[in-house]
Order: C-alpha cells, then structure tokens, then sequence
C-alpha cells in the first residue's frame, strides 16, 4: 500500500533509535545523585485538563503526551514511527489494520488489548474538543479482530489517517480508569506512556513521575515539574536563575540574553503555526480579490516580522509552513510595493477604503495591527485597529462581522489537510474555521481531492495548486510562519523539539 | 388671668433607642401665657429641648397635643402649619452649631424671607436683613462676613436676627446663652429683654442655669426625667420650693457672695436611666425623702398654692423641713455685690448702651 | 457577643444573595459564547447545543438564576467549571490558602512596617524621619504595584540573582511578592497609623496620663497605641480584605496561583460558574474578615464590646 | 457709635466679601507640601490639554527603524517597540489618563454621593436599602468589579471609565452618608427646618455644601485610585486597546522588554507616579485645610 | 508674711506659636500658692487658665507653645529648667492636676481601676498586688464602691468619672492638686456632690489646692484666696472675703456686675462692653484698657505694676498707684 506505514521491523522501542539517548544510558548509573532530582520546566500556562480527550490547547497538550501513548507517532521529520502499534496496513480505501504491542499496562494495571483502542476512539470522537481530529472515522465500525489487532475504518477516504491518529487527541485511554475517574477524568489522566501523575496543584504546577511499568525504555529523569509562569520575561528569568531547567516559548528578544549565556542553549527550529490577517472575503470591498491583492502589496511584512518578532520565524509566502507535508514551496511572497497597491486599488475602484483591524488582547497581534494600521494609511488607506475580547472576536469573526481580523493556526498534524481543508473550504465557513468566508470552487475540489486520494503523488499535486489559487485569491494577508524557542540549561540533554509543539520528555535528562 | 397663648397637653415624646423606649418627656402638661417668660430647668438629659421642639414641631410628639392660639397644631398638615410656622421660632445653645458656616450673615438672616416669601424683591429684603441687624446689634458692615469670623456674642445675634425676621409672636430660647461668657451673656440677657417689651414677645427658656432663668422668668418649670416636677411663679418657687428636687437643685447653685452661707443638700444617687421608667416616681432614687407609696406610683402634678404645682407624694409633709435644711439663704444682709463707688466717682455706661454692645444704634 | 456573631452571620445571607445577583446578572449580561470558548474552535454545533443544554445555558435569566440558588442552597453545590469539569468549590477552595497566604504575609509586612513608622512619624511630628517616612509612605502609595513588582523582579532576581521571580511555593518564592504587596499597603497603613497617633496623642487623657509622671514611652504604648488601634485594623482589614480578589495583579507578576487569577481567567473564559463561586467566596471571606475586625474592635474597645450584646 | 480700636475682636476687620473657599485657598497655601502636588497637577494638566502643541508628533507616529532608540535630543523618552516617541505618548497619556480619573470619580461621586444622601438623610428603611446593597458592593473587591463590567460592556474608554466609577460609588455613599447623618444633627439644619425650610431646600443649601470638604479631599484621592485601577485593567487586557497611550496600557506594552528597554516603562511608570504622588499630596492638604478642627 | 509659698509663679510668659501669628497666652503673670491654702483661678475663655495650670506641671503642648520665659518655683525648685526624668517624679505625685471634661481626660480602654493603680505603681514602691489595693481604696474614698474597680470609664457618669479623675490626682496624696474647671461639665447637682468630696478630702490630705473656674459661686463656696486673670495675667488677688467684698479692679466689678444673681431681682445687668482681646494682638498698656470704662491715658501705654493694696490684696491697674498703699 502506498500510505507511508511503519512497516519495517522497528524496534520495539522507538527510544532505541534515538542516538543520544544511548550514549547517554551507560553515564546514568554513574550518578545516582542526579536521578533523583526533578526536570523543572516552564511553560506560559498550567494546563486545563488532563483528559486526553478534553481540552485541545498547547499547555495540556505539552503534559499530556508524557501520560498518554497513541498508536503511532510523526518523529521530528514527520516520519511516523510505533507506537503501542508495532504495525498497520491498509486494508481498503478506507480501512487500516493495526497490529498491537503486547504485554502493555496502563498507568492503573489493567492491561492494554484491541478494545482499549476502539474505546478510546470512539471516545475522542465524541469529545467537543478532539472530535474534530479523528471523526472522519467511523466508530460504528471499528473491529476488534483479535485482542491485538484492530481494523480503522473511516467514512470516506481519508488520506492524512495515520497523522491524524498521531495526533495527541487520538491518545489511548482505558475503560475502566474513565469510569473510575468518573467526573474527576480532566485530573485523573490513566494512560501507558513514560510518565504518570503525581501531584497537580491547579494553575501553579504538575508533578509526573516516572512510570516504572513502562513498555519501552523507562524515563531517563525521575520526576518532571511543569510550572506555570505566564510572565513571559519570567520564564527566561526563571531559566536564567536557575528556577527552571527547561523554559518553553521564550520571547524572540529574549533569544540573546540564552545564547549568550555560557550556561543556557536555545533549541529552535520552525514549527507548524501560521499568524494571518484574514478579510472577510464577501464584504465589500474586500470581495474584491484586486483589494485583496492590493492590501497584501501594501504591508511590508519584513518590517513586521523584524519588529514583532525579532526575525524569529519567517515571513509567510503562503497558507503553509514549507515543513508542512505538501507545502508548495515555490510560492513567492507578495512583494512589498505600495505605489503597486494604490494602483490597484484604484483599478478596484476602491480609493478610500475605511478599515478596522481587530485583534484580540495579545500582544504580538495588537503590535502587527497597530503596524499594519499605519502601513495601510501609508497608501491611503484610513485603517484602525480595535481589540476585542476573546468569546466576542470568536463568535463575532464566525458570524462575519469583521472587516479584518488576525489569527493564528497550527497544523498540528503537519498535514496540508489540516492546515487548508478547515481555513479554506466553503463548507467550512465561521466556526468550522474559514472565517474569512473564502469559497472558490476549484479549490473547494482540489481540498477535496487532496483529502480523500490515497496516492501521495495525487495528494500533493492537488495541495499544490490549491495553495497557488489561494496565495492568488489572498483572502489573507500571508503573514508569518512560526519558530519554536526553547531555552534550557546546559545540563540537560536529550531535549528535542517537535513542530507541532509538543516535546515528549522521556529521553531528557539532567547532567551537571 | 392672662391670655394662653400656648398650650401642652398630655405631651410625650419617647425615642426608640437600642434599650426600648428612651422617655425623654413623658405627658406634660402646662400653659404659655402672651407676653410672659416660661423658665424651663433640669438636669442634663431630663428633656427640656426636646419639649421645645415638640412645642415648635420640629418633633413629632408620640402623642398628646400642642394648642397654638387654640388651634391644636399637631394635627395640622405641613401645609396647613406653615403659617404658625413663622409665629413661633426657636434660638439655640450653641451659636456656632446653629449657623450655617457656608453662609454669610445676610444669608442667613435673609433665608426665612426668602422661604417665607415674605418680600417678592431683593430689595425690600435687603433693607429689611439691614433692619434685623440693626435691631439685634450687629454693624452693618458684617453683612458679608462669615459666622467663624465673628465671636460668640455675634453669633448669638445673629441667631437672633434670624429668628425675629418672621416677627414671631414665641420664641423658645433653648440655653441661648450658656456657651457665652458671663460678660457676653448679660449683653445678651438684656438684649432679649429689650425685644421682648419692644416686639410683644413670649419666651420659653430653657436652662439648667438656675440664676439666669430667676432672672429672666415670670414663671418656671422644673422637670425631672421626662416629667414635671414643680411648676410657680419665679418668686413663688425661690421661696417655697415643695419638691425634694427642686430643694436640692436651688441648694446646690453656687452663689457668688461670700456673705450668704449655703448649705447644697448632697443627692446620694446619680441621675437614673429614662428608658423604660417604671411607674414610680422618678426622683425616688436620690431622694431623702422616700417612702414605699414613691416606689409603687409616679406622683401627679398637683396645684398645691394657687398657681403653684408639685409632683410628689409628700410635698405637704416637706414644707416645713425646707427653712431647715437652707436655713437663712434667702436674707441677704449686705449687698451681695458691693458697688465699688468708694473708688470709681462715676457710674459706669449706661445700661442700655452696654446692652446693645459696642456697635449697635438701636432705637432708646 | 455570641448573639452578636450570630446575628451578624445571618446578615451574610443577603450579602450572599447581593452579590450572586449581580454577579450572575452582570455574566449573564456579557456577550460571548461560554459553550464556544469552552469547548473550542473546532467543536460542532451540536456539541456546542448539547453544552448548552448540559449547563442550562438555553434557559431564561429567572430560571437560570432560581436554580443556581436552588442547586447551591439544597446541593451546596456551586456548579461544576465548564472547563475542567471540576467543582467549583473545590476549583476555588484549592487556590484560596494561596491568596490568604498572599495576602496575609502581605499585610503582614504592611504591619510590622507601617505600624512603627507611623507612630514614631507621629511622635516626631515635622521631624525629619516623619518627613522622609511620609514621603516613602507616598512613594509606596503612588506606585502601581505591578510596576513595583516589575522592578523588583528586576532587581532582585535578574539582577542580584538573589530571589527567584515566580511561584509561591517556598520561602524564597513569597519574599518579592509579600514586598511587593506588603510596602504598598505598608504605606497605607504608615499614613493611617500616623494620623491615628495624632489625633489621639492630643486627647486629654493622654494630658491626664502625663500628669500622672508616666513616661513618654509608656503613655505611647500603654496609652495611645490602644485607642489609636481602631482605625488602623480598619484600614488593616479593608487592605486584607481588599488583598483578596485584587492582588491579581500581583498574582499575575509573580505567576501565583491566586484566586484573583483564577477569576480573571475565568472571566475571559466565560466559565461562569468560577467566577460566580470566586465572586461569593471573596465577598464571604470578605464580609468574615469584616466581623472579625468589628469584634477585634470589641476587644479593643470596651465601649464597643458593651454594644454587642 | 463704632467706637475705634475699642473691641479688637479677632477677625472682624473684614469687610468686603470673603467666601470660605478663599481661606480654605489661603490655609492651603501655605502648606508647601500641598502646594508642590498642586503645580505637578497644573503642569500635567497643562500638558493634557496642549498635547497636540506639546507632543506634535502625536502618540501613534510609528517609525520601526527608529525603535528602541534610548532617550536622546529628538526623542527626549527615547522610543518604543514601534519607533514611536515615548514621551509623545506619555504627553498624550495625561490626556487619556487624567480624563479617566476625573470622569470616574465624577461618577462615582454623582452617584455615590446621591445615594449617600439620601440614605443619610432619610434613614430608615431607605437608609438600610441603600447601604446594604452598597455593602453588597463592597464585598466585591473593586478590581473585580471592575474586570467584570468591562469584560461585560467591553473595553473603550467610556466603559473603563463607568466601571471604575462604579466600583467606587459604595466609597463614596458611605463618607457622604456618614457626613450627612452628622450633619443632619447640627442645629443648623433644626434651625433651617424652623423657618419652614423642606428638605429639598435644605438638602441643597444646607447639606451640600457642607458635606462638599470630605466628599473633595476623598475625590482628589479617588482619581489618583481611579488612575491606577485604569492602569491595572490594561495591565490585565482590559483596558484600552493600543494604540490609546493610557499610561497603564503602556506599561503593560512594555513589561517584555522591561530589561533591555527600561525607558519603555520607566517614564509612564513615573508619570502614574508623579501624578498619584500630587494627587495624594493635593489630597492631604486639602484634607487640612478643610479640617474644621483646625479652624480657629 | 512670714509664711513661704509653697508654689510660686514668676513673671510667667507662654506663647504658643501658630500658623494664624503668636497667641501671647500668658503674659507676665505672677502668683503664689500657700500650703493648705485654695486659690481660686478665675477668669473668662482664654484668659488663659489652662496655659497657667499646665505651666506649673510643664506640660505645655510644645509646639506649639511655649514658655518663652519666667519660673515656676515648687518650693524653691524651678520646674520650667528642671529635667524632665525629675520633673516626672513630681507629676502625679507632688503636683497633681484633674482636668476640666471627665468624659475626655479618662483613657476609654483601660479599667478605671488600673488608672489609678498606674499612678501609685509609678510613684510608690509598692509591688502590684498592694497598688491595686490601694487603688480601690482611693476608689472607696471617692464613693464608688471598689467592686467597681475593673469597670471601663463609659459605665461611668459624668459625676463618677470626675470623681475617678479625682481619685487619679489624689492617689498619690499629692502637696499641690490644681483642679482646671473640674466641675464645669456637670450638673449642678452632681457638681455639689463633687465639689463636698473634693473640699472633704483636701482636708484629710491637707492639700493645697488651684482651683481653676469661671464660676464666681463655686469660688465662693470652696475657696480661701482669688486670682482674677485678665488677657494672660493675673490683674487682682486677693484673700476671698476682700475680693467679694470690695473688688477694686474695673474687670472684677464688671464681672459680678454681669452675673445674674438668684438672690437679687436685677431688672437689668451690667456687662462689661466690648469683648476678650485677640490674643494674637493684645492692646498695648493695660489689656483691660478698651474695655475700661476709667480708661486713662496712661493705660493706652503702660501695662500697670502690682500694687499691693492691703495684706493679702493685690491689683494691677494704673487707679491705684504702685506706691500709693490705700490701707
Ligand atoms: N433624637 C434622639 N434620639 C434618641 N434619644 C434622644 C434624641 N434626642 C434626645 N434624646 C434623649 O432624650 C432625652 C432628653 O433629651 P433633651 O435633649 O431634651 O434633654 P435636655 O434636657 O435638653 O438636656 P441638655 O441639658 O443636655 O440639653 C435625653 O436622654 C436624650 O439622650
Ligand atoms: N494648643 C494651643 N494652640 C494654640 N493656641 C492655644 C492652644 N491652647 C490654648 N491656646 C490659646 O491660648 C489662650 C489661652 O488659652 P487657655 O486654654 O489657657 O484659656 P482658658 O482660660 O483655660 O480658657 P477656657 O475657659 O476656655 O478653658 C487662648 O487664646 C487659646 O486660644
Ligand atoms: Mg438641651
Ligand atoms: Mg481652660
């Protein structure tokens, strides 16, 4: 089958590929001091819930992946690797069979079989907030073929599976534990991955500690701490002085104060989000692709990426990231030309144009409107910007009431799929995810396409040239493509970064 | 028999305090004759503004009747009061408290006109602020200045003034002047006997100054806890007091002469609390003469002598002992006060000048 | 004074009342989906529906309100966090000893400051130590403490490397933040001390307690600092109490798991049943910090004490 | 019959119109302290209303390549994030600032003050009405109060003001209350009543305008409460949304760059505090010298 | 006059320094106390009164007053240049002093008992146990019952209270008690009552006494000796029965010519015209002279001498020349 699988023999633990780790085990022993000491890690939020089918954002997510295994996962270079399915195979268009590790517990004894899979499954699917990652499967018809094995078997064709099955929402649960926990599943996370649950004391810090039950290699630190710092300045801080060993989002200005710093080192690398301005692409004028166009070629986006964020990332050439798995990476940015703008916008017929730029309360975003507001008066254009509330900017950019709004949007499965088929297709207009009410019917088809081919080749033809409609249409202003900045102290090793943000921890660990 | 011009009947006012009922007057009765003064003494507490309120209602009485002119003006809405209203006016303590401090002296002295609507221009007004200053002694020139600016004798004009503008025919006195001096006091003493004869005026004064209210009043009232104890004529009551009380309290003012020796009969008690009295007499507490008949039932106020009212069980029992224990108070061999004419050949100012006080022109 | 206390907690009642109604009217009020930001972008529209009816969110303002009432007196139950799914009073309950904590160790160095400082500055009126003292006190009053707290971070942490900068869970972690509350309410509380002692060191039983021969030291103490107490524990309960749900600020410098932040987020959220039970929380924690400060004032005043009855 | 030089009573010269407010100006003249809170006032106010004359540059003046210049002769604050002046901002900030502090304390005061008043002055059941419901509001501490009514009505610059006004109305009703139940016991106002004055007129002319010196001294000091509070709202992403140069808005715009750009929030940071500091000081001083006590 | 006095006054000056200009609040006042003796201090608001009696302790609020110059001699001690820790040892304890308001001049949070018991502990070796005892004695001889001890001022009445306050300044069996208007706030039957106790304990503690009022009757009643204070100065002292009997000074006649007497029926007072000078701007001369209805020209200039008029009467006015003895 042509679906890229992890067929080959991989080793029963995925922690065994991974050089350093190995390099690292034999120093371990040595001293034992260190073992007992704690991973302290900060991040900008304690999480929300520890249900693996709970609440979707980053913070959860970050803590959530050392609990709960998922049947397979993308590495770092978005090659998928086993997990607690040694191997799948493509049965039909629209059915994968897993094969199942054996002998796995969860973190509350009971063993792990085909059951829990589909269990878990369907869960997701009926989860508000992870539904939309796997319910392109059909629950009805997920088969437990024998206890080890179990058959997928999704709607329609349904191309991006296996990244969707990586994802962190698809995560395995067990019956039982759900039960028990009853209404306390958001603090009573029951999963088979390294580390287990210790303490959590709500909005200040989560203690995981090293499940020694562990299918593959044991963690390599005994206790990780998560703690929430959500002073930005503070998380460097806090690295800085040593309150902290791992610091996650650390401010683009703050980059320097880490690399320079003898005892720090800064692990960056370009992730899976996208910050967009959108338009509401049926309001006049901005229906107008001329206007669209126009406004695209009135931003100096390079001026934006220096001042905001201190040439972190990249400017954006299109919907997607280049690490995203069909990206078209020939896409030419727009150029910066605003005598070329007020041209067009004169042929649009659209020389004073009234604009408001919203945002929500976040800071980047209100300096890139604030910025854009005076680069689009610049060419004539009377732009404001106004900051709105968050339930409000949801609710009123879903219903269209926008002129001009900024978002942003991480391809969390590092699948063209999901980073177009939500933002662009016109069945998805508001909440869904196209807010900017952008509806082409040639891209309409080729999402389509993109979504149910099962050939790679057909996938990426079709995510190409939808990408090089939509840069043409621009119902965004293309704004900017993310980087992960994580500052950590010299003594640990075996961190590593993942484009979709969340960094599993098992093979980290501190020396001195 | 002079005209009542005022009559309490029954009158009572009760306060609800944390305790229960505060009975700070407590069914009185008396009668305020055109022209005359009613002196109303009392120790601290005993209800003697309140009374005076009531009179004026500026109280609403808990229950019993005010007669004004023979018109029970209790009954009387607000509007239908009006008009007495400007008929009866009141002068405080404390002159300092009753005067607006945002307020000019023309202000405060124009204010009743202007609610009164007495004159429908400024002028008229202006000239007849001019005229109450003038009357009460006060220079034209501190129309404009503000009561703190002025001492308290000034003050006391002041209030004076304000409360002549509606040319009442009754003005209660509520201890105009015992936060004064004595020096300013007699300006002030005299200065309301003269407006009395000049503008018709019936007074009630209130003061727990025994030898100011002798000196200014036809007839007094002592009260005691609520209630009246003895009611006479001034003279009458100086040398027959009936009520162990009012024994006590004229025993014990201090007299300024060294040539009449007292004797203060000493009260054991301290005054008793006025919420929830039982029925007893009130003064049994802290008096010598108490028998079981005090403690079972309050004493009604009876006319002894023609005119002459008391309280209590035993007042007929009580007249002889009172020469007895003041002996000889009330002869006063020598002058009390000597007149210092072997020094000073002349006479000192003229009355009438030191009573208008430096600035005034008051008509002789 | 146990009837006293009775009947002052019954007063609570109303106050619990008031305050759920205008808490619950002003979230009713606020625009934005709690069904939408609970449950994300992605959600459907019929899981957004099934939220909805989940949460009585579908019914009237009148319904919505008698059953809150309803659920909380016949269920002590404060409704579950829309987010979590957690009940709200353990979801409070759980932050609370960190902002009474907070707050106490703040006021607690607002006292052993502002107290002193303000009776010396008072005992030494026009002296220089009163000059510089009030000019501190306000310094400390005209600083937004987020600022301060900002600074301090800088110095002391970034710095001197001397103090760590976020959390609250060791000693060391609470020292900035209880400064940072701690000098502003010290200022408070120094300018409140110091006029306090002044009017009451010109009392004439503190001419009496001269007369007597005592010692200028002694009347301070034994005399004055007792009668000059009451208004400073007003000012001290009101800071406390105040401390309570508006240390946010603080809360959010040094990164503390306070109630405050726990409403604030709450607020942005629209999980409403948080913000309700935060809301009522503080203002009970509140109105208790005030009966304590009203029999604190018994003990300290016998006139008082006698009132209590 | 004035006879000269014969009573030399102690302030009676007067002659010519002299209204309470003038001594009050003269007792607060001579307190230096006050004084010196006074002229910082003047000054901020004097750069509010001439902002645009001041700081022509206007507050939203962006020159990226020019950021976080560090103060120099053409940008005497320096520059911020956005190349933008900071003292442009800040002189445009006292506007915004200063507005919000005087418009809210006005409505708490008109509101505060009316329900105080009546309270005060009716008693009773009005009385208990009024001032449980404003215990009520002070059980909420005021910063949540106020977080709520602006996420309620949303954040412009009317709503931050309504709702920091708001949250101090329960303030006010109690001093207003506690001066007009004093108040209402004078004689003065006995004696008003006894010349047939109503209520409406002796809530006007009698009551007012004595219970005017607490409800000043306690607005001078509710505006520097309602800057701050301002400031915090924005702190916490409440307030008002940039570019507006609300000093608060601008210190919490500047808190990550707070170590490498000090100047970011180092000037709007003195300025709240220059401008609570004179606030305060105006305050005590007025409190001085409309202290009755200290009159004679 | 062989006797000593035992506290003597010596061209006393206190100002007290304010924002509004300097009160000359006592100026040039002279006056003795003799043991056993009861002087009476009398004389309107702000005569200054209180100035004198808080100079002879040295408790003169400073600032913003002060005693610019003069002594008080306390058996030939000079208290104004002596150290405060000696002074202390004299407060309360040789001279005592009860102020004029009862309800302010007890502290409202300590037992009335423990006030009086701080004074003994203070000046008396006694250990706690015997202090208190006696402080309910000193409650006992006061006429409140000792069981009364550990209550707080405000279950008192004002005549309790005084009494209290009394109690306080006499625990110590003071030589010299001055009692600053001590009755002034009560009523006149209570103020007997107060008044009997006081006289019957200086008699028993053979105390002498400042008796300081406005009140021309309670001087009769309980003094021996009179001072009559004008503007900050003592202008007419006297033995009681010269100074009743034949004031000389103008002010003194004013005085019992504006009070109504309950003896006399007086159609009319007299008051003296004119009112207290500005005590920030005292006439020159003779204070009393605007006032004066014998007003010389001399008096416009200089302030008059004392001028002895008899044994135990002494005046300062310019009608009786310094060196014309009348009797
Ligand atoms: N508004 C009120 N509420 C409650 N109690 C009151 C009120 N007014 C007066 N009283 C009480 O009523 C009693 C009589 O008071 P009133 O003022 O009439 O006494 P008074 O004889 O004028 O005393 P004083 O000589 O002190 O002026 C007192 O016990 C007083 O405390
Ligand atoms: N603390 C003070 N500050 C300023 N002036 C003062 C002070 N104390 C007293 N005075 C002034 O000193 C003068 C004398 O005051 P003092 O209190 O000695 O008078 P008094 O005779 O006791 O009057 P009273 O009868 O009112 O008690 C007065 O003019 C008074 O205003
Ligand atoms: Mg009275
Ligand atoms: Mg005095």
């Amino acid at each position: 089958s042509p679906a890229p699988t992890g067929d080959d023999p991989a080793p029963a633990d995925p922690a065994e590929t991974e050089d350093p780790a190995d390099e690292e085990e034999p120093e371990e022993p040595a001293e034992p001091a260190d073992e007992e000491e704690e991973l302290i890690i900060a991040q900008g939020a304690d999480a929300v819930s520890l249900d693996p089918h709970g609440q979707n954002d980053q913070s959860s997510s970050r803590v959530r992946v050392q609990m709960f295994d998922t049947l397979l996962m993308q590495d770092k270079n978005m090659e998928f690797q086993p997990l607690l399915a040694t191997s799948w195979e493509q049965i039909d268009d629209l059915t994968v069979e897993f094969k199942l590790r054996e002998g796995v517990k969860f973190h509350n004894g009971e063993d792990f079989g085909a059951k829990d899979v589909i269990y878990s499954i369907q869960r997701a699917i009926a989860s508000p907030q992870a539904g939309h990652i796997v319910d392109m499967i059909d629950g009805d018809k997920l088969e437990e073929v024998d206890n080890l094995t179990v058959r997928v078997v999704t709607k329609e064709p349904f191309g991006p599976l296996l990244a969707h099955l990586s994802h962190p929402a698809a995560a395995i649960t067990n019956e039982k534990a759900v039960t028990d926990a009853g209404d306390d599943i958001d603090i009573t996370p029951v999963g088979t991955g390294p580390y287990k649950l210790k303490e959590w004391a709500r909005g200040d810090y989560i203690i995981l500690e090293r499940n020694d039950d562990y299918w593959g290699e044991p963690a390599k630190t005994k206790t990780i701490r998560f703690r929430a710092v959500s002073e930005n300045a503070n998380r460097t801080i806090e690295l800085e002085t040593g309150g902290v060993h791992i610091a996650y989002d650390i401010l683009p200005n703050d980059i320097s104060k880490v690399e320079d710093n003898s005892d720090l080192q800064l692990f960056r690398d370009k992730n899976f989000s996208t910050t967009y301005v959108g338009f509401n692409a049926q309001k006049e004028p901005f229906d107008n692709k001329l206007v669209r166009q126009a406004i695209n070629h009135a931003v100096n986006m390079d001026e934006i990426v220096e001042a905001v964020y201190y040439g972190t990332g990249n400017k954006a050439s299109g919907p997607l990231g280049a690490n995203v798995t069909f990206a078209n990476t020939e896409l030419e940015p727009y150029e910066y030309n605003p005598e070329l703008a007020k041209e067009m916008l004169a042929e649009a017929g659209a020389e004073d144009i009234s604009l408001v730029i919203w945002t929500n309360d976040n800071k980047i975003r209100m300096d890139i409107a604030e910025i854009m507001q005076n680069q689009l008066q610049a060419v004539g254009i009377n732009a404001t910007s106004e900051v709105v509330e968050w339930g409000a900017y949801l609710s009123q950019t879903a219903a269209g009431e926008h002129d001009m709004f900024i978002l942003g949007w991480t391809t969390v499965t590092g699948d063209a799929d999901y980073g177009l088929y939500a933002l662009f297709h016109s069945s998805q207009f508001g909440d869904a995810g196209n807010r900017t009410f952008y509806k082409n019917e040639r891209v309409d088809e080729l999402l389509e396409i993109g979504r149910t081919a099962t050939s790679v080749e057909d996938r990426e033809a079709a995510y190409k040239e939808a990408q090089e409609i939509i840069r043409e249409d621009a119902p965004w202003i293309f704004t900017w493509n993310g980087e992960d900045l994580t500052g950590a102290s010299n003594r640990v090793s075996g961190f590593e970064l993942h484009p979709a943000g969340h960094y599993r921890l098992h093979n980290v660990s501190l020396g001195n | 028999m002079k005209k009542v011009m005022l009559e309490a009947r029954e009158l009572t006012k009760y306060f609800d305090v944390p305790g229960g009922k505060l009975h700070a007057v407590d069914k009185v009765n008396f009668q305020i004759h055109e022209g005359e003064t009613l002196g109303l003494v009392g120790e601290s507490g005993c209800g003697k503004s309140t009374t005076g309120r009531l009179l004026l209602r500026l109280l609403e009485p808990t229950s019993g009747d005010v007669i004004f002119d023979g018109v029970n003006i209790t009954k009387l809405s607000q509007r239908e009061f009006r008009k007495y209203r400007t008929q009866m006016q009141i002068v405080f303590q404390d002159p300092y408290a009753s005067l607006n401090p945002r307020m000019s002296v023309a202000e405060i002295i124009e204010e009743p006109l202007l609610i009164n609507k007495i004159y429908n221009n400024a002028a008229d007004r202006a000239k007849r602020v001019k005229e109450l200053m003038d009357t009460v002694g006060l220079a034209p020139r501190l129309l404009n200045v503000y009561p703190h600016e002025l001492d308290g004798g000034r003050r006391q004009r002041i209030g004076i003034a304000r409360a002549l503008a509606l040319k009442p025919r009754f003005i209660v006195q509520d201890e105009p002047v015992s936060a004064l001096d004595v020096s300013i006091q007699a300006q002030i003493l005299n200065l309301m006997d003269d407006l009395q004869d000049e503008f018709q005026l019936t007074y009630m004064f209130i003061s727990h100054d025994l030898s100011v209210v002798k000196h200014v009043s036809d007839r007094i009232i002592v009260m005691y806890l609520g209630v009246i104890v003895e009611m006479a004529e001034s003279q009458e009551l100086f040398e027959r007091r009936l009520h162990p009380y009012t024994k006590a309290l004229l025993s014990a003012l201090p007299v300024p002469s060294v040539d009449i020796e007292t004797e203060p009969i000493i009260l054991k008690g301290e005054i008793t609390s006025p919420i929830n009295p039982k029925n007893a007499c009130r003064f049994a507490g802290r008096c010598a003469y108490r028998q079981d008949l005090c403690d079972q039932q309050q004493p009604e106020l009876r006319e002894l002598h023609p005119g002459h009212w008391v309280a209590c069980h035993f007042a007929e029992n009580l007249v002889q002992t009172e020469d007895i224990v003041v002996g000889g108070s009330l002869s006063h061999p020598d002058s009390t006060v000597t007149k210092p004419s072997q020094v000073i050949e002349e006479e000192p100012v003229t009355e009438v000048e030191q009573a208008k006080s430096e600035e005034s022109n008051i008509s002789k | 004074m146990l009837r006293y206390i009775a009947r002052r907690l019954l007063l609570l009642i109303p106050v619990i009342l008031g305050v759920t109604l205008i808490t619950f009217t002003m979230l009713y009020f606020t625009p934005g989906d709690p069904a939408r930001l609970t449950l994300g972008e992605q959600a459907g529209a019929e899981q957004l529906e099934q939220f909805r009816e989940i949460h009585g969110l579908n019914d009237g303002y009148v319904v919505r309100f008698v059953n809150y009432i309803k659920n909380a007196v016949f269920h002590q139950d404060l409704g579950l966090s829309y987010r979590n799914r957690q009940p709200v009073f353990a979801e409070v309950a759980s932050r609370f000893p960190t902002t009474l904590k907070l707050a106490g160790l703040g006021v607690l160095v607002a006292i052993s400051i502002g107290i002193p400082v303000g009776i010396i500055s008072a005992t030494k009126q026009y002296s220089l130590f009163d000059s510089v003292s009030m000019i501190f006190a306000l310094i400390g009053v005209s600083m937004p403490n987020f600022w301060q707290g900002m600074l301090m971070i800088l110095f002391f942490s970034v710095y001197l490397k001397w103090l760590p900068s976020s959390g609250f869970n060791t000693f060391q972690q609470m020292i900035l933040p209880a400064l940072t509350i701690g000098t502003s309410t010290a200022a408070v509380i120094t300018r409140m001390t110091r006029s306090s002692m002044l009017e009451v060191i010109r009392q004439d039983y503190i001419r009496t307690a001269r007369a007597k021969g005592q010692k200028e030291s002694k009347i301070i103490t034994r005399h004055a600092l007792g009668n000059a107490m009451i208004p400073i524990v007003t000012v001290i309960g009101l800071q406390f109490g105040y401390l309570l749900g508006g240390a946010v600020l603080t809360e959010s410098i040094f990164g503390i798991p306070g109630v405050g932040r726990l409403m604030v987020d709450a607020i942005k959220q629209k999980d409403y049943p948080v913000v309700q039970g935060g809301v009522l929380f503080i203002a009970v924690t509140f109105s208790v910090v005030n009966l304590f400060i009203d029999i604190l004032y018994a003990y300290l005043d016998p006139r008082i004490r006698s009132q209590y009855k | 019959m004035e006879k000269k030089n014969n009573t030399p009573a102690p302030t009676q010269q007067v002659a010519q119109k002299r209204n309470q407010w003038k001594e009050v100006w003269r007792r607060l003249r001579q307190n230096k302290m006050a004084m010196v809170g006074l002229a910082i006032l003047i000054i901020l106010a004097l750069a509010a209303i001439f902002a645009d004359v001041i700081a022509p540059n206007g507050f939203d003046n962006q020159v990226i390549k020019d950021r976080f210049q560090t103060p120099n002769s053409t940008h005497w604050f320096g520059t911020d994030n956005l190349g933008r002046g900071v003292f442009d901002r800040v002189i445009h900030g006292a506007r915004v600032s200063l507005s919000i502090g005087i418009i809210s304390v006005s409505i708490a005061i008109v509101f505060g003050g009316l329900l105080g008043a009546l309270a005060g002055f009716y008693g009773g059941r009005v009385d208990n009405v009024i001032m449980r419901s404003m215990d009520i509001l002070l059980a909420i501490p005021s910063i949540l109060l106020a977080i709520s009514i602006v996420s309620a009505l949303g954040g412009g610059l009317f709503n931050v003001m309504l709702a920091v006004g708001i949250s101090s109305i329960p303030g006010y009703a109690r001093i207003v209350r506690a001066s007009v139940i004093t108040l209402k016991g004078q004689e003065f106002i006995e004696a008003a009543r006894a010349i047939g004055a109503n209520d409406s007129r002796i809530i006007m002319k009698h009551i007012i305008p004595n219970s005017l010196a607490p409800i000043i001294v306690q607005g001078t000091l509710g505006v520097a409460g309602a800057i701050l509070s301002a400031a915090g709202l924005s702190f916490i992403g409440l307030g008002l949304s940039p570019p507006n140069p609300e000093w608060g808005a601008m210190l919490s715009g500047g808190r990550d760059y707070i170590r490498d750009h000090m100047h970011m929030t180092l000037f709007p940071g003195l300025m709240i505090m220059a401008t609570i500091f004179a606030l305060n000081l105006l305050g005590d001083g007025l409190r001085d010298a409309l202290d009755p006590k200290l009159k004679n | 006059m062989t006797k000593k006095p035992l506290l003597e006054i010596k061209n006393l000056h206190v100002h007290y320094i304010t924002n509004e200009g300097t009160v000359q609040a006592i100026n040039d006042l002279n006056l003795e106390l003799y043991p056993g003796e009861t002087l009476g201090l009398v004389g309107e608001t702000g005569a200054g009164k209180t100035t004198t009696a808080l100079a002879m302790m040295r408790l003169v609020p400073n600032p913003p007053g002060k005693i610019v110059s003069g002594e008080v001699l306390y058996k030939g001690k000079n208290l104004v240049e002596m150290k405060e820790a000696d002074l202390r040892k004299i407060r309360g304890n040789q001279i005592s002093m009860i102020f004029q308001d009862p309800m302010t001049s007890l502290n409202p949070i300590m037992t009335v008992g423990d006030q009086i018991r701080e004074g003994i502990m203070l000046h008396q070796k006694v250990d706690k146990a015997t202090a208190t005892k006696r402080a309910m004695d000193m409650l006992e001889v006061v006429g409140i019952p000792m069981e009364r001890y550990d209550e707080y001022p405000h279950q008192f009445s004002g005549g309790m209270k005084q009494r209290v306050v009394i109690a306080i300044s006499l625990s110590c069996n003071p030589e010299i008690l001055i009692a600053d208007e001590p009755t002034t706030a009560l009523d006149v039957t209570i103020q007997a009552q107060v008044l009997q106790l006081m006289e019957n304990l200086k008699v028993e503690f053979d105390t002498s006494m400042l008796m300081i009022t406005h009140d021309l009757g309670v001087v009769a009643k309980v003094c021996d000796h009179v001072a009559i204070m004008y503007a900050g100065t003592v202008i007419e002292h006297a033995q009681k029965h010269k100074l009743y009997r034949t004031p000389k000074h103008p002010y003194t006649i004013g005085l019992f010519e504006s009070i109504p007497n309950v003896h006399e029926t007086t159609e009319r007072l007299k008051p003296i015209i004119g009112l207290m000078p500005d005590p920030t701007d005292l006439p020159t001369g003779c204070t009393f002279h605007p006032r004066c209805p014998h007003a010389m020209d001399i008096c416009k200039v200089e302030f008059p001498e004392v001028t002895h008029l008899s044994d135990e009467h002494w005046v300062r006015c310019h009608l009786y020349p310094a060196d014309k003895e009348v009797e």
